[in-house]
């Protein structure tokens, strides 16, 4: 055994607090450890080269780097260690700096932590064992969890490239929220018309198939070769004839469904398609409000379907989908007004959302871009925007900025103004944040060129006087109250994460944070990356984005998913768990903990019973391996042997 | 216990079976021991009396694939039952005779009762236990010469059976008694308990009769407290060695130990091994409320779990 | 180890998940949480694969305290481990002091990637505690031992 | 309560009377230190505070009720404080003579009518109908503020004055200003900020339809009967809105007369408005109505 020691200083990162130079000689003492060194970047190229040149120099079979934190380098030195033709898992790292000279203050307590730490990285590269690992063939097909703007950039990315990509969008048509904004800051141009056109080509592209109005109901498998089960929900309108003529929806007597596209600002029918440019095209039923299912009588639209689409009896359908990728696009949320009683908690109809808002500004809405009060239908003269409405506020249990309020208020502050000439705008904010190409000018426009007035300082009450609604705020800056009499309030309610989103994670093993957002592998070097391998993440559903950021993120995404499956092999880990024949008894104790049903009964030539492992399906938990009370089971590289050789090391009797 | 029905009971199986697991006078009249029944001659070696004290279903997961039949008291049928959980038998490789007991002897307990005597005659009157050493006749009660195990029996009628060889008996003993023990112990101070168990375990040899004797230890051969692949123990004998041993024991035994006493029976310290067992018992009754080896359905609770766990609650620090 | 740190120092090793706890660790190490020296870390996979047995050794070993930490409930990167690590080392924290082993020094717990502030706080209470109780002492030596010790000096 | 008062400390017992709850006065009663003493020393507010708190524990009742809000306010805030900080507990404990073990807690008499004896039983008990009131609730500033201390309804929107006095039967307008600052601490350094707060609640009342005031508060109500006047002198208004206790109308409901309800001590007169009151037709349908009412109110 001849051991190899490399102790970095990271500049002073480490050497500030460590005594590197004391490490690396106290290291020499222990048994097997033929080299010692301490160095400047080991990371560095000529670090790395460092460490070849003394495998071949010294002859060391088994390499031990002191440094930061393997979740950052393993895999470096792993590749530098194999390079020099040692196998790369002849390799430990001990964290020196995370885990000790960045967290404790004395440096005679953190030289002898680092010293120990060494030496538990020692023991246990003098125990590891040689891996390799096997390939398997991947599944080339991406699957694509949400069909807004990110998912869509995603899906067409990935399916120019070449691959086969499988859309699952919940609502019945792509387009997600994009699809429901007026106009776009900071340029004002219609978000549907640049959205359209994206749409169509999700629609029209060969390698794209949509499951529109799914969701995911199960997901196994593992990078290269997931099997997705989804979940058609019934429509009551068989899709395959509907021509979305739109006849059904003229003549449903059932005219107050909730209308989800346009947040409930007017009432839809029973029957609706969506919105004009929805894709696909398809009418559905909602059962709440149709009397088919109410009553159990109407059939109108079945009657007047030129089709005969409409199918009363339809049912859920489950279709399974194997991918070798998977994007979660999913999206966000908004709060509900009643989390907001100071504001009215949606009590009163002129306190409207900023989505709402959208709808009623936008020219296919259901007020035809007229802007109007809900309560009476008259056009608003004094209209007062209340940014961070439930944002940054502990109290509502939302401690985070929803990123682009700032931004659209002030975009419906001009629009507003190009409506209603003779319109006044109030915003009330707390900090303007716009920083973004062209983000700050365009606030600054829409004060200077569109007179909205913008007062720092937070609504306190609003509450209705005769037909006006009465907005108290503070205007920090003047250091006064002021109260405004308004037509119409606008909340920039606060983003969170999309109902289910936690749910959905659980299905793919990925991590969400305490607010609901997927957790990316590391915040600033692997943004769209999950800790479960061919898991990418995409737009709002890793936290607030505007358009621009989810369509990069969407295609930075589509990108990962390409690159992963552009090989037709994938290396499976070797650090999963076998079985040592002559040990199993045949208890299958560990059949019944293995969290991923990878371990099957086997019978031998002798006729014995034994566990054996299914490779490919194995995550390498090592849940079995704390189950086999024989130890026949052992998960590579974080053996029993290897556990008890740091644990020894720590502690000597 | 009528020697007589049991007989009729095992020759009636005997033909559909590969062998039938007895009892059988053992090396002197004090004790019993098993007896493998292959054929109708060997009936007659048979005995049922209060010198069964064995677990003879201990013999069962070795014979997985055999048709086998077996006695079994009550306290012997839970391990059958714990068996069935963990699928280390066939139910219908099985013929399974059941016989209601009012109690067994302890055959060391009764030696210490005859000051370590040879015994030449062992009769039993009712509760009483007649016994002829070259000192003469002494009368014992059974209670007093009896296993530990036997004096909390919650179940002296097998719990799963082909064929019962006698009327089933209720229990009499008071079920909150059964883990008295331990809380005597728990009651102890910290230290108490510390040298409590460094005086009983300091005597263990590492022998491994309990290993051996104790029908759950499944690995046998391959127990992790002999092999080097994975090494977790030395061969030392010394105190922190031998707790390990014991530790891995229980640990391995958690929520699966149907207190048989076959690990005490077999100890010849007179470790009171059974302690530990029945201590981690009593935490997966108040856990899980989960008693091993009582339903064939039931699921040993480490081998599952609840996503929300009623009675685990977070550690404060 | 230095004679100086060997007077202050308790052995404390703590088992943590590679994926939420070793990397709250991390994390703590990148925002500078400052936290006493004496806890040493062994990297596993998931709380899942301690096996009680582990800290059952690091006890033996003369371990002062012992710490495992995993992903939260619902959290966990291979989706039931830490659920099965709950039984386990549950049933464990109630075994070791009926063996005369204080449960005190024994803890574990739920740390996520994001929280490096609950890994310091973890650190540094466990540690105040494992002061308190002061060194766990070595089982007394039995013959075989004392033996075995005057043979090597 | 016995003071200024009154009304409400006779229209509350004879409306717990009615509805069947026993109120037992707590034996040599002190001052629960409202507003001034914490501003003093906290320890010794809650001490003033605690004492009552204990008395009641050894009365072995389980609730401590109030119908005045700041009283409440100050219990609460000792029970809090005293249940999460054992060092502050055992400081205030240290002042008094008998400790308070935190096992009794401080109700809002609304509260208890509202939870513990229950809209059905409100509705039950009705007898009488006043057609002509249209009441504006008014819960003041601290009956249900701060939420973590007061632990009872919407911290900004509460519903629980509306709903009782639905169940007997009472039109309740949407009020927006249930919980705006009357001002009425301000009474005496600024009185130009009480005349104008007090003349926003009134306006808002008034806008909103209500001919009546229902408040939970002998501060407020003393503050917005008393000070009609004062604020038609400074800012030219005629209010002539009538301030009663929920308590009060209640008792209406019940059929008692204004005179024990002590409603003739009323600064600004109601009378015209419970002139209207008259008994229920049938006493079976004079019990289905509010019943029906209460079942919209919830």
């Amino acid at each position: 055994m001849r051991v190899g020691v490399f102790i970095c200083h990271c500049g002073n990162n480490i050497a500030g607090t460590v005594d590197v130079a004391r490490v690396a000689e106290e290291t020499r003492k222990i048994p097997g450890v033929v080299y010692s060194t301490d160095y400047m970047y080991t990371c560095s190229e000529p670090g790395q080269d460092e460490i070849k040149e003394a495998i071949r120099r010294e002859g060391l079979n088994r390499v031990v780097v002191a440094a930061c934190s393997p979740r950052m380098h393993e895999l470096t030195f792993r590749r530098t260690v194999e390079k020099a033709g040692l196998n790369r898992y002849f390799f430990e790292m001990a964290n020196i700096r995370e885990h000790v000279s960045w967290v404790g203050e004395n440096k005679e307590a953190n030289t002898n932590k680092a010293i120990e730490a060494v030496r538990m990285a020692v023991m246990k590269v003098m125990q590891d064992k040689a891996l390799y690992s096997s390939s398997f063939k991947v599944n080339k097909r991406v699957l694509v969890i949400g069909g807004g703007v990110a998912g869509m950039q995603a899906a067409l990315d990935c399916a120019d490239g070449g691959l086969e990509t499988v859309i699952v969008e919940k609502s019945p048509s792509v387009g997600g929220m994009m699809a429901r904004l007026d106009k776009t800051f900071p340029t004002i141009d219609c978000s549907i018309c640049i959205l359209g056109p994206k749409m169509v080509d999700v629609a029209q592209h060969e390698l794209i198939t949509l499951h529109a109005y799914s969701e995911i109901e199960d997901i196994k498998g593992y990078v290269g070769n997931f099997q997705v089960k989804v979940r058609k929900k019934a429509t009551y309108v068989d899709w395959s004839k509907c021509t979305g003529c739109g006849e059904c929806m003229e003549k449903c007597p059932g005219k107050n469904a909730y209308d989800h596209f346009n947040f409930g600002v007017a009432p839809t029918r029973a029957i609706n398609i969506p919105f004009p440019q929805a894709i696909p095209k398809k009418a559905k039923i909602d059962p709440k409000f149709c009397r088919q299912f109410l009553k159990g009588k109407c059939g109108v639209c079945a009657k007047v379907c030129p089709t005969k689409a409409i199918n009363y009896e339809m049912q859920d359908e489950i279709v399974t989908e194997e991918v070798g990728a998977i994007v979660v696009a999913s999206g966000y949320g908004l709060i509900d007004q009643d989390l907001l009683p100071e504001y009215g908690g949606g009590r009163y109809p002129d306190v409207i959302t900023g989505i709402q808002y959208e709808r009623i500004l936008n020219a296919s809405g259901p007020t035809s871009g007229h802007i109007e009060r809900p309560s009476d239908h008259t056009e608003p003269k004094t209209i007062v925007f209340v940014s961070c409405a439930g944002s940054r506020d502990k109290s509502v249990g939302i401690p985070y900025c929803s990123n682009f309020c700032c931004m659209y208020i002030a975009k419906q502050a001009i629009l507003t103004k190009d409506h209603v000439p003779d319109s006044q705008s109030y915003v009330f904010y707390m900090d303007i944040r716009s920083p973004g190409k062209g983000y700050d000018e365009f606030t600054r426009r829409a004060q200077e060129e569109y007179g909205a007035r913008y007062v720092r300082g937070r609504v306190s009450r609003i509450f209705p006087k005769g037909k006006k609604m009465i907005v108290r705020g503070a205007d920090t800056l003047l250091g006064t109250q002021v109260e405004i009499e308004a037509d119409l309030v606008v909340l920039a309610t606060a983003v969170t994460a999309s109902p289910g989103a936690a749910q959905l994670a659980e299905k793919l093993h990925i991590s969400y944070d305490t607010n609901g957002f997927y957790v990316e592998s590391h915040p600033k070097l692997r943004p769209v990356e999950t800790n479960t391998a061919g898991v990418y993440l995409a737009g709002a559903a890793q936290g607030p984005k505007d358009i621009p950021a989810s369509v990069s993120q969407g295609s930075a995404a589509a990108a990962k998913a390409l690159s992963l499956l552009s090989k037709d092999m994938l290396e499976s880990d070797p650090a999963i768990a076998r079985v040592n024949t002559n040990a199993c008894v045949g208890c299958m104790k560990c059949v019944k903990t293995c969290p991923f049903q990878a371990i099957k009964e086997e019978v031998l030539r002798s006729g014995k019973t034994v566990a054996q492992v299914i490779e490919t399906v194995c995550a390498g938990c090592g849940v079995c391996t704390a189950t086999c009370p024989c130890g026949a089971i052992q998960l590579q590289h974080f053996t029993d042997n290897q556990l008890l050789a740091e644990v020894n090391a720590l502690c000597q009797m | 216990m009528n020697r007589e029905r049991l007989k009729e009971a095992v020759a009636e199986i005997l033909p559909g079976v590969d062998a039938v697991i007895a009892y059988g006078q053992g090396f002197d009249a004090a004790h019993g021991e098993p007896c493998f029944v292959t054929k109708k001659e060997e009936l007659e070696g048979l005995i049922l009396n209060p010198l069964c004290e064995h677990n003879l279903a201990s013999y069962l997961p070795s014979r997985k694939n055999k048709k086998t039949g077996v006695v079994v008291k009550g306290c012997d049928s839970r391990t059958i039952v714990q068996f069935l959980q963990e699928g280390l038998v066939k139910r219908e490789n099985l013929v399974i005779i059941g016989v209601p007991c009012t109690g067994v002897v302890s055959a060391k307990k009764l030696a210490r009762a005859l000051d370590h005597q040879t015994v030449e005659e062992v009769r039993f009157e009712g509760e009483t236990v007649i016994a002829r050493t070259p000192r003469g006749e002494k009368r014992i009660a059974l209670a007093d010469v009896s296993p530990d195990k036997c004096r909390t029996c919650r179940y002296p009628t097998p719990l799963i059976y082909d064929v019962l060889v006698g009327e089933p008996i209720e229990s009499d003993k008071d079920p909150a008694a059964v883990y008295d023990d331990v809380r005597e112990l728990m009651g102890k101070s910290l230290e108490e308990r510390k040298a409590y168990w460094e005086k009983e375990i300091g005597r263990c040899t590492r022998c491994y009769a309990c290993r051996n004797a104790c029908p759950l230890c499944v690995c046998q051969d391959s127990c992790i407290a002999e092999t080097r692949d994975p090494h977790w123990q030395s061969q030392r004998s010394n105190l922190s060695e031998k707790m390990m041993f014991h530790f891995i024991h229980a640990i391995h035994l958690a929520g699966r130990c149907t207190e048989c006493g076959e690990c005490e029976r077999a100890c010849p310290m007179d470790i009171p091994l059974g302690k530990l067992k029945k201590k981690i018992n009593m935490d997966m009754l108040d856990l899980f409320d989960y008693v091993p080896g009582i339903v064939c359905e039931d699921k040993p609770p480490l081998y599952t779990f609840k996503v929300e766990e009623k009675k685990i609650e977070e550690h404060e620090l | 180890m230095s004679d100086v740190t060997a007077n202050k120092e308790l052995r404390i090793v703590g088992f943590l998940c590679n994926w939420c706890s070793y990397g709250g660790a991390d994390t703590a190490g990148v925002g500078r949480f400052k936290q006493p020296t004496d806890l040493r870390i062994i990297r596993v996979p998931c709380s899942g694969r301690v096996d009680p047995l582990l800290v059952a050794k690091a006890f033996a070993n003369g371990a002062d305290g012992v710490l495992v930490s995993g992903c939260h409930p619902r959290d966990c990167h291979y989706s039931e481990g830490n659920y099965y690590a709950r039984r386990r080392l549950e049933m464990l924290k109630r075994f070791l002091p009926f063996i005369g082993i204080d449960e005190k020094r024994f803890h574990y717990t739920w740390i996520s990637a994001s929280e490096g502030q609950r890994w310091q706080k973890t650190v540094t209470d466990f540690t105040k505690r494992i002061h308190e109780l002061g060194p766990a002492g070595k089982a007394v030596l039995d013959p075989a031992d004392k033996a075995v010790e005057e043979m090597a000096s | 309560m016995e003071g200024t008062a009154g009304p409400y400390d006779a229209s509350v017992r004879i409306v717990m009377k009615r509805l069947g709850a026993t109120l037992n006065d707590p034996p040599d009663w002190s001052c629960c230190g409202s507003t001034p003493a914490h501003a003093v020393d906290h320890a010794f507010a809650a001490a003033l505070a605690a004492r009552n708190l204990s008395i009641v524990e050894k009365m072995s009742c389980a609730t401590l009720t109030t119908p005045c809000p700041s009283c409440l306010s100050a219990f609460k805030k000792a029970q809090r404080r005293m249940a999460k900080n054992k060092v502050f507990a055992g400081e205030v404990n240290s002042l008094l003579d008998a400790p308070y073990n935190c096992t009794v807690t401080a109700k809002s008499t609304l509260q208890v009518i509202y939870e513990d004896i229950g809209l059905d039983e409100v509705a039950s008990a009705v007898t009488t109908e006043i057609p002509d009131l249209k009441v504006a609730p008014y819960y003041g500033c601290i009956l249900n503020r701060p939420p973590e201390v007061a632990g009872f309804d919407d911290p900004e929107n509460p519903v629980s004055m509306d709903r009782v006095l639905e169940a007997v039967g009472v039109k309740v307008v949407d009020f927006a200003f249930k919980v705006e600052c009357c001002g009425a601490a301000f009474g005496v350094p600024k009185k130009e900020t009480v005349t104008y707060l007090t003349a926003k609640v009134l306006e808002m009342a008034l806008d909103a339809g209500a001919n009546c005031i229902a408040v939970a508060c002998p501060l407020c109500q003393q503050n917005l009967d008393l000070r009609q006047a004062q604020v038609n002198a400074a800012t030219g208004g005629t209010f002539n809105i009538p301030v009663l206790y929920f308590s009060q109308i209640m008792g209406l409901a019940y059929g008692y007369s204004p005179e024990e309800l002590g409603i003739d001590k009323c600064i600004v007169s109601a009378d015209s408005l419970i002139r209207s009151r008259k008994p229920m037709d049938a006493p079976v349908e004079g019990q289905e109505a509010p019943k029906k009412k209460a079942a919209q109110g919830e």
